[in-house]
């Protein structure tokens, strides 16, 4: 049985080199593209600096958030051009070579101000490489398990059961992950750690059943009876899958959805190597339990060897 | 540093942070998953041994 | 109902196994039993008696060999035998929110039965539960719902009677009435039961079967059974049963 | 044998009913539980301020209340099966294992409709007082609730054959249940939402409600009718 578990570790040092070139692969070949913008009064020497920008204040009120910026006040027919020092609701305070100058903000009847635009990096999209490969495997890994459980209901044979039990508990690891990143990139991206948004949501309800699925293995007694129960529930509980998948086609949903040919090259081949790389952990990890799966059996059956 | 470029920074990086944990996160869970799997089939391993051992000492064929 | 196959042996069991993994609860049993006869099965707790009648009742079905009861297979003719075949447990198998007569009644429905009602006040006559029959079977004594269940279980005219430990759970009293009962039944039918009771087992057997370990440790006619060595090879399964 | 089917399911439903109207188990915990569930949302609701309109959260309370009463009912429907072995007796007759089901499907969902057709007036009666309600559009809730109700009634009495067999019945159903009926609630709750509300901007998000519950209905109770031959038979 050597030979399962030295596969397995093949497998996931291959997995591991694919998942982590695939990553880097990201950084440095697709490069980080921008994604919106950031504006600062002075001028820094960056790769991102994009140009200067003006922009026309709306009401005299918001240039409290320009403090530090250039701005070219206007009042009745008289410019003031200066850095801002102090603004409130009611007035503006300007550097104006030296000269302060305080204007209230009643008298304002236009104002610019300007600074410098710097392109901001859209580190959180670097999350796709890992995340949705491993919620893909989820997916994949949940299908595998209701395909053995029904493989299960039709033939009886143990190892069926067993090869669903143990696609389950990989397709839970699988979900536990996906969670866990989600979380994280849901913080980063929308500002929030949780949104009951309909992908979520529906992925909320699988990590449920797949939940489930171990409550109910764990609470019936007889073996035979338990692996068929658990078979019936995984083969109802995979109808939610698909829901999840296709679910943000379906309704208007937050949750980012790749179009048709949407991706560049450095960008498709990192993820389609980033995916590979998953589905040999995910293998892994699965030969891994069912070399343990055998193992067990291997000591009950001698068990049962040396007492009979 | 340039007080600019630092600010500039400030605002460029409040991402990745984030990212990085959840990659971490993600390899540090299935490191952990996989080590405790390890650990089981070693302590399995013995036991297999143990037993089969004494089975071969009976002259009992598996 | 259905063309009666004539065969000599109400049951055929051929290397019956039931497994699932590595456990076996049967595990190649094979035996024929002419009809008519009374089997009585013996063995530890485990040894698969329980497993066996269910299989050959096509509540379980096998995972190879093959079992024919009155030469209809369990497993294709399932339906079809239901049909010919009663059983009682020590459980009786009865709604208890139910009155005696409508316990029956519903029964005879699921059978398909002509003329319920007739073939209903009939049995309730024979187990002498007629003046109760109005009553909710939850205020009956366990000896009048054992009585109900024989009813019940005889309600199609089966041809192959199943007894799961019967006597589990009677008084003296009831099991007499249960005797009775049988013995009014005994030639025309073909029993099975399991037992745990050996004198009880042997008084009543034509046919005696020991299981142990899912295998046939003995198979004889009462006739050809010396009494002081089944015994021992009785208790001899037991002890090896333990485990 | 077709004849046969329909008296054998004939038989299991009057059975049903005959033991309920006897002992009125089923109707009264469930009826009592869905009264104190009213009392429970009225805690809940007693701190909501005075512009708060209740028609926005019933279709969501009514549906909470009929899926936590239903489970109750469903447990005890399975338990008088199994208290003294008599699924094995049914089971040994010659009938076919669907019978089975739909007989049990058909019986709980005519306890469950009895107890929602008892809930939704006292629910009205408690918490919609005084609210505008448009009649024509609520004539559409009692569909709802009907589609609604067979959905759990399909997939509960498949569940609920596996909880019986299981150690902490109480626990495992509702374990097993509530995410398998996600998808159903989701389109039950925003249909009858719909309903109560009214006006002909809501009748468009009805029937997309409606739609997705009779899919769902359809394909849970396809693959609870095939997956029950195996379960019951366990």
């Amino acid at each position: 049985m050597k030979s399962a578990s030295t596969r397995a570790l093949i497998a996931l040092a291959l997995g591991g080199v694919l998942t982590l070139g695939a990553f880097l692969g990201t950084f440095f070949w697709a490069g980080v593209p921008d994604f919106g913008f950031v504006r600062t009064a002075g001028r820094a020497e960056s790769v991102r600096y994009q140009g200067p920008f003006k922009q026309e204040v709306a009401e005299a009120r918001y240039l409290q958030n320009y403090v530090g910026y250039r701005a070219e006040v206007e009042t009745d027919g008289d410019i003031v051009q200066g850095t801002i020092t102090e603004a409130s609701d009611d007035a503006v305070t300007l550097d104006a070579d030296g000269d302060s100058v305080t204007i209230d903000a009643a008298d304002v009847t236009s104002a610019i101000v300007s600074g410098s635009t710097y392109g901001r990096p859209d580190w959180g999209q670097k999350i796709f490489y890992f995340h949705v490969p491993v919620a893909e495997i989820s997916f994949i890994v949940f299908a595998v398990a209701a395909f053995y459980s029904l493989r299960f209901i039709m033939t009886r044979r143990r190892q069926y059961d067993q090869k669903a039990r143990v696609a389950m508990e990989v397709t839970l690891t699988f979900i536990m992950l996906t969670m866990a990143t989600g979380i994280l990139w849901t913080r980063a991206a929308w500002g929030v750690w949780w949104e009951w948004e309909p992908r979520l949501t529906t992925y909320f309800i699988m990590t449920l059943l797949v939940i489930a699925y171990f409550v109910l293995r764990n609470s019936v007694e007889d073996e035979e009876r338990r692996a068929l129960y658990a078979a019936a529930f995984s083969i109802l509980g995979f109808i939610d899958a698909p829901i999840s998948f296709f679910i943000t086609r379906l309704i208007p949903s937050n949750h980012p959805v790749i179009e048709r040919g949407g991706l560049e090259t450095p960008m498709l081949v990192s993820f389609i190597v980033a995916q590979i790389g998953m589905l040999l952990v995910g293998y892994a990890i699965y030969q891994l339990r069912m070399g343990e799966m055998k193992l067990t059996d291997r000591i009950e059956h001698a068990k049962t060897l040396l007492e009979g | 540093m340039d007080p600019t470029l630092k600010e500039v920074y400030s605002l460029v990086l409040t991402q990745w942070p984030l990212v990085a944990a959840a990659y971490a996160l993600l390899w540090v869970g299935l490191m952990a998953y996989i080590g405790f799997a390890l650990k089981r089939m070693n302590g399995l391993g013995k036991q297999v041994e143990v037993l089969e051992a004494a089975l071969a000492r009976r002259g009992k064929a598996e | 109902m259905g063309s009666e196959q004539p065969t000599a042996n109400a049951l055929e069991v051929r290397d019956l196994t039931r497994a699932f993994g590595m456990r076996k609860a049967l595990d190649g049993v094979s035996f024929d039993l002419p009809g008519q006869a009374f089997l009585s099965v013996f063995g530890p707790n485990g040894a698969g008696k329980t497993t066996l009648v269910k299989v050959l009742t096509t509540l379980l079905n096998p995972t190879s060999g093959t079992a024919k009861v009155l030469g209809f297979d369990v497993v294709s003719d399932a339906v079809e035998m239901r049909n010919h075949i009663g059983l009682i447990s020590h459980n009786p198998l009865l709604y208890p929110d139910l009155t005696a007569e409508e316990n029956l009644l519903f029964f005879a429905e699921m059978y398909g039965i002509e003329e319920p009602h007739v073939r209903v006040a009939e049995l309730l006559d024979a187990v002498e539960l007629d003046h109760r029959k109005l009553d909710l079977t939850r205020t009956f004594s366990r000896g009048m719902l054992q009585r109900l269940s024989i009813a019940r279980a005889l309600l199609h005219r089966p041809e192959v009677i199943f007894l799961d430990e019967p006597y589990s759970g009677l008084d003296p009293h009831a099991m007499d009435i249960l005797d009775g009962l049988i013995a009014a039944v005994r030639d025309k039918h073909t029993f099975v039961m399991i037992s745990h009771d050996l004198d009880k087992g042997l008084e009543l057997c034509s046919h005696a079967l020991i299981l142990a370990k899912g295998r046939v440790v003995l198979f004889e006619p009462r006739e050809a059974i010396d009494e002081a060595v089944f015994r021992d090879t009785y208790r001899a399964t037991v002890g090896l049963g333990v485990a | 044998m077709a004849s046969l089917s329909g008296r054998q399911f004939r038989a299991m439903v009057k059975k049903d009913i005959v033991m309920e109207l006897r002992t009125k188990e089923m109707i009264m915990s469930m009826g009592l539980y869905s009264l104190l569930t009213m009392v429970v949302y009225f805690v809940a609701l007693s701190q909501t301020g005075s512009n708060f309109d209740p028609r926005d959260i019933a279709a969501g309370l009514l549906w909470l209340a009929f899926i936590f009463t239903s489970m109750l009912g469903l447990n005890r429907s399975l338990v008088h099966e199994k208290d003294q072995g008599c699924l094995e007796a049914l089971l040994l007759s010659p009938v076919d294992r669907p019978v089975i089901f739909f007989a049990k499907v058909i019986g709980n969902l005519i306890f469950l409709l009895a107890v929602e057709a008892l809930t939704i007036p006292v629910f009205g009666f408690l918490f919609l007082q005084g609210s505008s309600l448009d009649i024509g559009s609520m004539a559409l809730v009692p569909l709802i609730m009907f589609a609604g109700s067979v959905g759990i009634a399909g997939v509960g009495t498949l569940l609920a054959t596996m909880s019986v067999n299981t150690s902490g019945k109480d626990f495992v159903l509702p374990v097993l249940f509530i995410p398998l009926m996600y998808p159903l609630l989701l389109g039950a709750v925003s249909a009858t939402a719909a309903a109560i509300t009214g006006g002909p901007d809501a009748m468009g998000g009805f029937w997309i409600g409606m739609a997705w519950v009779v899919g769902y209905d359809v394909i849970m109770l396809l693959a609870s009718y095939g997956l029950y031959e195996f379960i019951v038979g366990a």
